[in-house]
């Protein structure tokens, strides 16, 4: 049981590789990088994401931050956040497999400035693309059905659908439609990333049978990182446990949890 | 002499200068990169053989966080 | 971190007694003694309501019973369940009193059959009596803000609002009452008592700023009433630390995690 | 001998009997109980000296699982 | 059926009077005296509330204010809006009584100055003397069942629990409890009192059965405070009419409205 | 004010042609024919939904039912309902253009059996394909703003994305989603199609700024579907009514609406 | 001299002044008023046999828009 | 003899018959009706210079409810 709710021997699988942890955490936001580092080391995330940016050979920023990433030994997710077309995505994909020595990719195609929401067109040839030249793609995608089995058909084996806007904090803005991709996609782990703001979103993710989360902004955002992280890590936990355990059918009437039977004072006359 | 782009600043390089003589003279040897030439990635045993032609516009990345 | 995370450095106080665990679980509805004791070992909870009844000298379920709950070596809360005026509720107090030796007692006192709500008017003539005979009340009340402003002045030291009607799983169905209500009663600890049904509604209680959560059928009535028991455990610890590291502000549109500076790709001409 | 009811079931005992004395005739000597006698509590130290009436309603109760 | 939808045959009845509209409503927080005669004319309501405050012998308005008010038509419905006790709820009823020469009365007795609930002590006391006395007592409540029943024991013949808190605009908090009450009182009419934002609100009310609606602010804060009348009383008009036409069930899954018999490109063989 | 109620003087724009009702209405699931014309003109509704299907000659259904809809006098939209294909949804809008001699069509390309939801990738390729070939494509559509944005790129001059799946009366399951939807496509009108069970929702949708709505299920499904098409046709003209009036301002706390300054009874001493 | 507050506002009144009086002194007579006297009502029938007594409070309301 | 479908009902028919034959053959005339060949929509227009084949597959559809 405690090993079910810790995760040890209730592993995340994908692309065939397993993972004790359910959470993944992004690298960016924090107030400094030794605070990002307390963070995952209490997130007891196992696989971490990260980026690619143009930066001045003055700038050692993008070497020391390196160093502290390696030394978190953590499993490295690079991704293309911010890439606006699958050319763009491809490109830095393959920028990031060479630099990270890593066939995993994060695979982000912005389709909107305002809500940064993934583009359903373009995040489908990147993910076809990719993967035919061996990339481990974890496509951040909208919970929009459709889209989903397209992402599968071309070999994507986990997804990852949004809970709401990144950095929104908004939490699982369409419980109906993540619930209906939950029953129909089974055969692949299914990832809620971004929009999520506190625990008990992350929580409810795991309930209704996602097998993990993916987030940054809520645990670099928040007054303390570090015990959010570690907030995020238990929520994610008791989330898992509570979708093992099976939750208890929600009634639409009150039902009481101390017997009736033996109730005193009561009395025949008193009817 | 040509005019290039590096990460949308410009350079002026001398002619038929490869990639890995713009990255040393743009000063990130030894440094943790990746590139790009007009979009297209390119693999660092490529820097050697890749000459590069007037508004050629190169992309050179470094590690950072990302969510 | 981990201490606060754990409530090791972070004790709930009420009645100046302190306790490690902010998760008061109920001892009815399990489909097994045993399994009622392995999911209060699981939730680790300290404080424990257990009930009184009519029986027969010939049923020794009592007695068995009794045996079990002292092992687990739980503080015990007894209920008035079921109690329809503030007359029977102090008669029945006065009764696990004596019989359990002890002045705590969660109030109950039952408005209505449909709903099992509390009668707001009988419980605090009730409360008010118990407390001037030097029982610890916890009662058992709505999220009625001038109820729980009259409980609190008949000297009640702690609350506890419902979520919603018991055994419906329903959650926290007032948030907006309930934080209006956590806004304006700062001084003496909030329990959220009755229709919570997954984990994540008693993280989102605590994260709102409730002190504890007590539950009963969410657990006893899940398909694996040990695991689940970890699960809310697990569930109370995470929003609890979610509280106190302060959470992300909601926001109402997109922000990105990683940085658009130095984002690859983009041109001059390319505008 | 006097009509009484214990938890809701008439029982007949002799007269002037006390409520120790009913306790134990009921069978639940010995056994962790607490009484009412017509809703109103009674401590044990009053068993003895409490003499019940015909139409006495008498609950006797034990401890059972609550939430 | 247009009748029904207009409330012509479908009459409203308060203590024994009729009433074609469903929709009381507010004469406070206009713009102008003009512009809330003709809100109250665009709104087509028949019962309208007013007040009394402490005035100069100077202040002409609350004698120009009651002749216009008094040119609407319009039945009178005199509120004790910021009472705090019982009596003085009843004194400013008795004071309402014969300047305005009704026995209606708004009761109001105010809880808390922070979400201006009801006090559901002093409101039953207040209540219980005002139908004593001879009154057509309205009281704003709050949605607590079991404080309902206690109104209508002492005689209310019709009950206004709130929706949301006064002017806050949320509308419906708790449709749970709403519900349950409309199930529970079948015999009084319940009308939705403070707290609706926008004209869908009211619909849905009515839609779950409520009789009626009673609102100000809504009205006189929109922009345009005659066509926003307008608006509530067409939502107020369709929601009573959804409800008498009886609303389809809700379905968890999606169902073809359009048949799927005799699709037309469907082969054998392309199956 | 009246006039903009009843949208007499507010007309909706689709493809340069006006329409006095902003209310589209479905003409399949009725009990019978005359039911079916009954509610169309109690919807008030001037343009309806039809389809085509395979029938034998023998079935004179189909040219029963034409002489009805012809005899309603309303402007017909022909939709595509079940096509799984842009090939399929392409070949039935020419179908139904030579048949119904109108260039309108519904274009429906359904992906998935489970939820019934547009495919986002052939509904683009259908939708420029038939503008190109000089029909008014009306799009049945998901709240997708990337899919929304490449449809009106591709010259549907409106949209009408969905509020749930087809048949459920589940409403508007994203309003947030909707809400930014209106926010960044303000140049042409957008119609919520499907998924409304309630009048309400209707009112709702208008409420938000959408410029109609379009069912079908909702009024054929209730008990009673004149009286239901009516109540639809009521709380459309609200909701928009609404909208043009301007909302007030939903608040977080309570606002009284009679005035404080005067209240009777208060004194210096009571201070 | 009686000292009273009208609405709130200290006056001065003779003494043994009636309700009625006070009215008229006040300004309020012809007006459409009603009237409590230490938080009670008074009917206008006993406006002159209420006698005012010192530091009673009398409040005098006129109607205006409510919700 | 043709071996075709209309409306996946399995018909047969003259060889070389036309779209226009078909259709009153299969009972269509005078009626209310659009059509399709092989899934590709055919006018009225070209019914009668449409020559049928073996196997292909015929819609013919008439208007009904839809939403």
């Amino acid at each position: 049981m405690q090993d079910l709710a810790n995760n040890n021997a209730d592993l995340l699988t994908l692309y065939d590789e397993t993972f004790n942890s359910r959470f993944l955490l992004g690298t960016a936001l924090y107030r400094s990088p030794s605070e990002m580092c307390e963070a995952i080391k209490a997130s007891e995330s196992e696989f971490i994401t990260l980026s690619l940016r143009r930066q001045n050979p003055q700038q050692n920023k993008g070497d020391s931050f390196w160093q502290m990433i390696k030394e978190t030994g953590c499993k490295l997710l690079p991704n293309t956040a911010g890439c606006k077309s699958a050319k763009e995505a491809i490109n830095l994909a393959e920028m990031s497999r060479e630099l990270f020595d890593t066939p995993w990719i994060k695979l982000e195609v912005i389709g909107d400035d305002y809500n940064l929401q993934p583009d359903p067109f373009e995040l489908v040839i990147a993910a076809k693309e990719l993967i035919s030249r061996g990339f481990k793609v974890l496509p951040y995608c909208t919970d929009d059905l459709v889209l989903c089995l397209r992402l599968r058909d071309v070999g994507c084996q986990a997804l990852m659908p949004w809970g709401a806007p990144i950095g929104t904090g908004q939490g699982l803005l369409n419980k109906y439609h993540l619930q209906s991709l939950r029953e129909r996609i089974t055969d692949i782990p299914l990832i809620i990333d971004a929009g999520l703001g506190c625990p008990s979103q992350a929580a409810a993710a795991l309930e209704m049978g996602y097998d993990a989360v993916l987030l940054n902004t809520a645990v670099a955002k928040a007054d303390n990182p570090v015990l959010m992280a570690r907030a995020f890590s238990l929520a994610i936990s008791a989330g898992r446990a509570g979708y093992l355990a099976g939750l208890m059918q929600r009634r639409q009437t009150a039902a009481p949890s101390t017997p009736i039977l033996g109730q005193p004072f009561w009395h025949q006359n008193s009817l | 002499m040509l005019n290039i782009s590096v990460n949308n600043n410009a350079l002026l390089i001398e002619e038929h200068s490869n990639l890995q003589q713009l990255i040393s003279v743009a000063g990130f040897s030894e440094q943790i990169i990746a590139v790009a030439v007009n979009g297209e990635f390119v693999p660092k045993t490529q820097y050697s053989n890749t000459i590069l032609s007037a508004d050629d516009q190169i992309d050179i990345v470094k590690p950072i966080g990302g969510g």
